[in-house]
């Protein structure tokens, strides 16, 4: 049997290459360091930003990360799934693919980057929703309902806009209203600077700078969007976001 | 091509089952075997063909006049308003609609999507090609038989999901499901979802279809078979199969996300919570246009076995028309904002329409070429035949109709016009059905083993090529004129030239029933096929009619081209039928 | 009957048989010089084609005991030489086709922007001061014919929703339209300028036209006047589906003197009595829905009857009632998810920032002219205690 | 060398041994002329099925592109609410799996029957942590605040009026993402299954085990974008 069992092994091996477990390992290994580094590089990133008051373009962040991506997929696809070694017709099934998606993406982009190109009026949102703002979950009977979401009115605003302002009504006021933002959700808001290595380290300087070019944002970015409160310009809610900020950090810390 | 020695065991035709209704419709239910499925497409596209026709002449029944209402004075001196030309009006309550105008809306979508869903689609490539692909390529099987039942269950489970939607009162949003509005309408019901599943589902169906198609073509060619030994057929249903892998699972993201939309307003398409409705039109375009690929590929490519087989000649610029089929589908995944030059950015409407134009070069050359094969021939008038023929008339004004379409400044006044509507119908009709039905015609002896009447085919054929140029000539007038798609009333200016084309799909409904009552009496009482009625010569022509289970008795050895006419006798010759060619060793 | 039309003598007899008339403006007219060689153009290749496969039946027909002669499978040159000339001739139909795109988009600076608003499904034009069209012109889809046929001897025979809006453009001028929906897709079409574009609803798009020089014999019936007045009528379809009335969600064009159109504009920027003001912009903006008439249609009708109209109770969908008053009347108006009737389908735009508040007021006072609950109404009391009594037992 | 030393030498009960769907009785689909065929073939296939998952979700990716391009601040918003230490730690756990996938077909090749069980299930266990890692620490929380899709959400802080695309891309994305998750557990599920009671791959019939371990892939690899994208990018 285990002469048998060689031979219809080598057999096989002949026509179908087996991948030793060192380069198996080895590729892990490098996937893992790989992923280990866009994490780095994100929180390399958000901290350089933060300590030197450095306003870094967006796309060193996208091309950082995507990059090591892509390096990650291929050798995924060169060694895990055996590209490698597999007939060339397999490979090139999934670069055909990749140029479908590629042509999907870049002209479907194209498309929606240029409507302003003759008249800049073309570009923009009228207003959410047109100027109709139709959100159809409108209160209705049941007959109606043909949906599994909650229905409800929203008065002609967006679904964001009623909830803040469904928010604002349940806390009394605008101070209380973000008290309680940032006394419970903190720790979403900031997950950027808390989950700092940098800033775990001690390094912490927070800045809040309503630009929408800069790589890491902050809070109140789209402020004028909303009518409330504008927590960047406000200094009431700056004290309350720096106050919450340090328990919320240890508390993430241990 | 291959010796068939005719000293060899009777083998039992496909269709021949077990005694006893019950087994033998088991034995069809749970089939592997691609010839049966094939001929169970056949029957369940036809059945959607039926449908999707019926809801054609309903509305043009209602195009047949336009809607007045009219208020005035009766003799007494009352006033009394009427309505006449709401000829759909009596299925208001019977859809649960809202008025007359809602059930048109409804009948047109269904006329569109059971269409291009459940009838075009699938039609050529599941039911004919299903059949003829691993037989023209001297394989047993398809690559994978058992997926290829799946897919087949697939497709009448999605079937089931889109005739339920309709008998729940069937949906209003058009076949294209364009966002917001069929996101907005009907909220009240479920049946848009249903119907959005329905073409969810079967996308599947057509992904594992062409999946299988292009395994099988890979793997399973017979010996001596090389790439340029394929016959035209298969190279069309190839490159299909190669749009519907890579096409079809965009239109799956698509319909999904449509779904979410409707039940809980994800929003990406909804304008009102920041969603662009037009990304929608490009998701759904670069699915649905490589689909209209999907739909005249494998029809492109019956016409070629037609005009060679029926002149007896061999196709002119064999690898022209092979490679044009291969570019036709790669151009496909590039061309489709041209169902958006009215709603997308100038830039990007320009680029769209300079790769527009890159279709019609490989169409073209396939015309061309088409015709070329026609010179110096020995050309039978039969149906299939004429079918070509036809196919090559219609198909060519549909094809030259689509040059004001790719011109951005003439497309601006066309798009969404009955223009559009006749250009469509031209290549879709014209092109795919004409050339179904002439593959129908010309492997009817071979799937069924029975001759039809020439006369009532012919009769039928004849029918079908007036009754459709009625039909959709005129609708290029009303396009330019001013008749805008979709429209359940129209100026009545424009009633004589809509009078016209209703009357020409009566005609056209006609000729179909020739052929369906040609076919019915063929399968009863036809006499018994001969294993090649038009002395072709690819593979299929070399075994029974109808094939034995496996195919063939040996596995076939390929020795020549699939339309080497002048070179070789093709196989079970008959001397009265087919003359030797007067210098064989000529070439 | 000024119905628009699309016909006219003086043209090519094909191009009448394929436009019916001469583009409106000098970008239509060279976009169907561009139509009509392509098709020519079309037509050269087809009859080529079609001939020689005619000739190949013909000749090559199968005679029996006559084999095919042999032939060659193909031919480098010959199918170099068709695929290069289609390829010329797209790349010359290309170019054209985008100069005749750009002519179509591309508005001259001294443009007069219209605003175009869409909604299910009715069309708005919004003139540079701020005024929108009241009129209406009894357009219809119902001809000469139907009425001979009806018997009417009444030139003005009304006829039920075919009432279109009306909208006055100056002769000879550059017009760009900048178009937003408020709800579904729509898309607005000029035939004769021989140009469309989408109308979305959360961005603006738009398109180019000038408008052409009236012809002597170019006149038209004003309908606030009833009288002859030299102008142009074209009609205004929407191309994309967008719902139950998309086919009769029509409009007018009218290319009128300059003067005329000043005119006009002057005219509706002034104030006007509400019930006026209301009744003109039901005309052009809500009667695709809603009739005054009690006749059912997509929207509750606003005559009283059958528990309709002001001053009665409305059962709501939700199951709860609510009196239809002034305030309902202005919620309905600006935010009509609010509270919807029973047995209609929630669908109507909302209004809010479309209409100025002298125009809802306006709305609402139509509304209430059209009830015998009327408040403004100078019957005594006891005339609408008893409508009351007799709507209530009805109801 | 190695892989006579490692291979599973112990017999295998008759029972299994005999039985019709160990490896060595199985044959190959008797339409195809060589097992190498019916294997390329339905290799080929299997790739030809993963290209189509890759556009399935490339139209997930188009709409994430398109609405970062036009609501950059909601994107970068939505971005800030997820962590991305589950995150990463779900990429670890990814990548992993995907190592033990690509071991248990080594494993198939050279028959070595108990290694081959052991890789698929920690593959298994790897992909039941990725799905407790998604759902008890990112959905059940983030739906706790209300971050959800569509009309579910009821998140009062949100900061710009888009963020609702991007919780409903997030949503989507990685829903469609751990449905897929699902589908290839189960397949890997059953291939488990059949090699623990049949012995059923082996070195000539370890296809079943390739295609899974390939669908596993292309999970891992859809993960591999996802990450940055949500976590990362901002």
């Amino acid at each position: 049997m285990t002469n048998h069992d060689t031979t219809t092994h080598e057999e096989h091996a002949h026509g179908h290459r087996v991948v030793s477990w060192q380069t198996q390992l080895a590729v892990l290994a490098i996937l893992l360091f790989f992923t280990f580094t866009t994490v780095l590089f994100y929180n390399a990133e958000s901290w350089v930003e933060n300590a030197f008051d450095i306003h870094l373009p967006w796309w060193i962040n996208v091309i950082g990360a995507m990059s090591i991506a892509t390096v990650k997929a291929l050798l995924v696809c060169m060694f895990f799934m055996g590209l490698r070694y597999d007939k060339a017709l397999n490979t090139f099934a999934l670069l055909f693919c990749l140029f479908c998606v590629g042509l999907f993406l870049g002209i479907t982009m194209i498309d929606l980057e240029t409507r302003d190109r003759i008249y800049t009026w073309k570009e923009g949102e009228v207003a959410l929703g047109g100027t109709g703002k139709g959100l159809d979950t409108p209160s209705v009977d049941a007959r109606f309902d043909s949906s599994p979401a909650p229905t409800f009115n929203t008065a002609g605003l967006g679904i964001v806009e009623f909830r803040r302002a469904q928010g604002l009504e349940e806390a009394g006021s605008e101070l209380a209203f973000w008290t309680d933002h940032y006394h419970h959700h903190a720790e979403h808001q900031h997950a950027a600077d808390i989950n700092n290595f940098f800033t775990q380290l001690g390094y912490d300087h927070h800045l809040a700078l309503p630009d929408a070019n800069q790589a890491v944002p902050r809070i109140g970015l789209t402020a004028g969007l909303f009518s409330a409160v504008d927590p960047t310009e406000t200094h009431n809610t700056h004290a309350a976001d720096d106050a919450a900020h340090q328990p919320a950090a240890e508390d993430a810390g241990h | 091509m291959s010796s068939t020695d005719h000293a060899h065991h009777e083998g039992e035709s496909y269709f021949d089952g077990p005694p006893g209704v019950l087994s033998k419709v088991w034995q069809w239910m749970s089939t592997v075997d691609h010839k049966k499925i094939g001929v169970m497409y056949l029957v369940a596209v036809l059945f959607m063909f039926f449908l999707g026709g019926v809801s054609a002449l309903a509305v043009r029944y209602e195009l047949l006049d336009p809607v007045r209402t009219v208020e005035t004075m009766n003799e007494a001196g009352e006033m009394i308003q009427y309505t006449t030309g709401e000829r759909l009006a009596g299925l208001t309550n019977i859809m649960g609609a809202k008025n007359a105008n809602e059930v048109y809306n409804r009948i047109f979508t269904l006329h569109g999507a059971i269409m291009v869903f459940m009838f075009i689609i699938p039609s050529i490539p599941a039911s004919l090609g299903n059949f003829f692909l691993p037989i023209m390529l001297g394989a047993k099987d398809v690559a994978f038989p058992r997926l290829n039942l799946l897919s087949w269950y697939i497709y009448v489970i999605g079937c089931l999901f889109g005739v339920f939607s309709i008998l729940l009162g069937g949906v209003d949003t058009g076949w294209t499901f364009y966002t917001p509005y069929s996101t907005t309408t009907d909220a009240d019901h479920w049946r848009v979802v249903l119907m959005i599943l329905a073409a969810f589902i079967l996308g599947f169906s057509s992904i594992l279809t062409g999946m299988n198609f292009v395994v099988t073509v890979h793997k399973l060619r017979a010996p001596g078979m090389g790439w340029f030994d394929m016959p035209l057929f298969i190279w069309g249903v190839y490159a299909t199969a190669i749009i519907q892998v890579l096409a079809t699972p965009v239109v799956g993201i698509t319909l999904l996300l449509l779904v979410f939309e409707r039940v809980m307003h994800i929003g990406i398409f909804d304008p009102s919570m920041g969603g662009d409705p037009v990304l929608y039109q490009h998701f759904f375009w670069f699915y649905s246009h490589p689909v209209v690929y999907v739909m005249i590929l494998p029809g492109m490519g019956i016409v070629s076995e037609l005009l060679a087989v029926h002149s007896r000649k061999h196709i002119f610029g064999y690898r022209a028309i092979a490679f044009s089929s291969l570019g036709i589908a790669a151009v496909s995944f590039l061309v489709w904002g041209h169902h958006i030059f009215t709603a997308m950015g100038e830039l990007a409407a320009v680029l769209f329409s300079g790769l527009t134009f890159l279709v019609a070069i490989p169409t073209a050359i396939k015309v061309f070429n088409w015709i070329a094969t026609l010179y110096k021939g020995s050309i039978a008038i039969n149906t299939p035949m004429l079918y070509g023929l036809i196919f090559l008339f219609t198909f060519s004004i549909g094809g030259l109709t689509g040059l004001p379409l790719a011109t951005l400044a003439t497309d601006l006044h066309l798009h969404d016009t009955y223009y559009v509507v006749a250009h469509f119908h031209y290549t879709m009709m014209g092109g795919t059905v004409m050339a179904f039905m002439g593959g129908l015609h010309h492997w009817w002896p071979k799937m069924f083993g029975k001759m039809y009447s020439e006369k009532g085919a012919m009769t039928g054929t004849v029918l079908v090529f007036i009754g459709f140029n009625l039909t959709f000539f005129t609708q290029f007038f009303l396009g330019t004129q001013g008749m805008p798609r979709r429209y359940a009333n129209y100026v009545d200016e424009f009633q004589t030239l809509h009078m016209i084309s209703t009357y020409g799909s009566w005609i056209l409904l006609l000729g179909f029933l020739v052929h369906l009552g040609t076919f019915i009496v063929s399968l009863i009482a036809g006499d018994k096929a001969p294993p090649n009625p038009w002395g072709g010569l690819t593979l299929e022509w070399e075994t029974e009619s109808p094939p034995i289970e496996h195919n063939f008795h040996h596995e076939p050895i390929v020795t020549h081209g699939p339309y080497d006419f002048d070179k070789v006798v093709p196989p079970h010759w008959d001397p009265k039928d087919y003359p030797l060619p007067e210098n064989p060793s000529s070439h | 009957m000024n119905t628009p039309t699309l016909a006219s003598a003086n043209m090519p007899f094909f191009q009448k048989m394929i436009f019916g008339d001469h583009g409106a403006s000098e970008a239509a007219a060279w976009s169907d010089g561009l139509f009509m060689m392509i098709t020519w153009f079309s037509a050269f290749f087809f009859v080529l084609l079609m001939g020689l496969m005619v000739a190949f039946v013909i000749i090559y027909r199968r005679r029996p005991g006559v084999p095919a002669k042999p032939s060659p499978s193909h031919n480098l040159n010959i199918e170099i030489l068709w695929t290069v000339i289609p390829s010329a001739s797209m790349l010359v139909m290309f170019v054209l086709g985008v100069r005749g795109y750009a002519m179509k988009m591309v508005a001259p600076d001294a443009a007069m922007e219209l605003k175009v608003d869409a909604w299910k499904w009715a069309w708005k034009v919004t003139y540079p001061n701020g005024a929108s069209s009241p009129e209406t012109n009894f357009l219809s889809f119902e001809s000469n014919m139907a009425q001979l046929e009806a018997g009417s001897t009444d030139p003005w025979m009304e006829t039920k929703g075919l009432e279109y809006p009306v909208f006055y453009v100056p002769e000879d001028t550059a017009v760009s339209l900048r178009m937003n929906s408020q709800d579904v897709i729509h898309s607005f079409w000029i035939p004769e300028f021989r140009t469309k574009m989408d109308v979305i609803p959360n961005r603006y798009t738009g398109y180019a036209f000038h408008t052409p020089k009236l012809r002597d014999s170019d006149s038209v019936l004003d309908t606030s006047s009833m009288m002859q007045i030299p102008g142009r009528d074209m009609w205004i379809f929407c191309a994309e589906y967008c719902g139950d009335e998309h086919s009769r969600m029509a409009a007018t064009l009218r290319v009128v003197p300059q003067e005329t159109y000043d005119a006009k504009i002057k005219e509706w920027g002034q104030d006007k009595d509400p019930v006026v003001l209301g009744e003109s912009l039901y005309k052009t903006m809500c009667k695709i829905c809603h009739s005054v008439d009690g006749t059912p249609g997509t929207g509750p009708t606003w005559s009283s009857g059958n528990g309709f109209g002001f001053g009665y109770e409305a059962a709501l969908a939700n199951g709860q009632s609510v009196m239809r008053d002034d305030n309902y009347y202005r919620e309905s108006i600006l935010d009509p998810n609010a509270k919807v009737v029973s047995g209609f389908v929630p669908s109507m735009p909302a209004f809010q920032g479309q209409l100025s508040e002298d125009e809802i007021h306006g709305l609402i006072m139509y509304i209430q002219s059209l009830s015998d609950r009327n408040p403004n109404a100078s019957e005594s009391g006891e005339d609408n205690q008893q409508a009351d009594d007799s709507a209530g037992s009805e109801g | 060398m190695q892989t006579t030393l490692d291979a599973d030498t112990t017999p295998a009960p008759a029972h299994i041994a005999n039985h019709p769907t160990h490896w060595r009785n199985r044959p190959f689909a008797a339409h195809f002329r060589t097992r190498d065929d019916d294997f390329d073939a339905s290799k080929f296939g299997m790739w030809l099925f993963l290209t189509t998952e890759v556009l399935l979700f490339a139209g997930i990716f188009c709409a994430y592109a398109v609405f970062r391009m036009m609501y950059p601040e909601a994107w970068s918003n939505g971005s800030h609410h997820l962590d991305w230490r589950f995150g990463a730690g779900n990429t670890v756990v990814l990548l992993v799996s995907s190592w033990t996938a690509a071991s248990a077909v080594r494993c198939a090749q050279l028959n070595k029957q108990k290694w081959l069980k052991i890789n698929l299930i920690i593959t298994l266990i790897c992909a039941a942590l990725f799905l407790f890692i998604k759902f008890k620490f990112e959905y059940s929380v983030k739906l706790g605040d209300g971050k959800a899709p569509g009309t579910f959400f009821s998140y009062a802080f949100a900061e710009s009026p888009y963020e609702i695309l991007w919780w409903s891309l997030y949503y989507m994305g990685t829903g469609l993402h751990a449905l897929h998750v699902v589908i290839g557990g189960c397949l890997l599920g059953w291939v488990l299954y059949r090699s623990w009671k049949y012995q059923a791959y082996g070195p000539t019939e370890y296809l079943m085990v390739e295609n899974s371990a390939l669908y596993w892939h292309i999970v891992d690899l859809i993960w591999i974008f996802l990450f940055p994208l949500l976590y990362l990018i901002h």
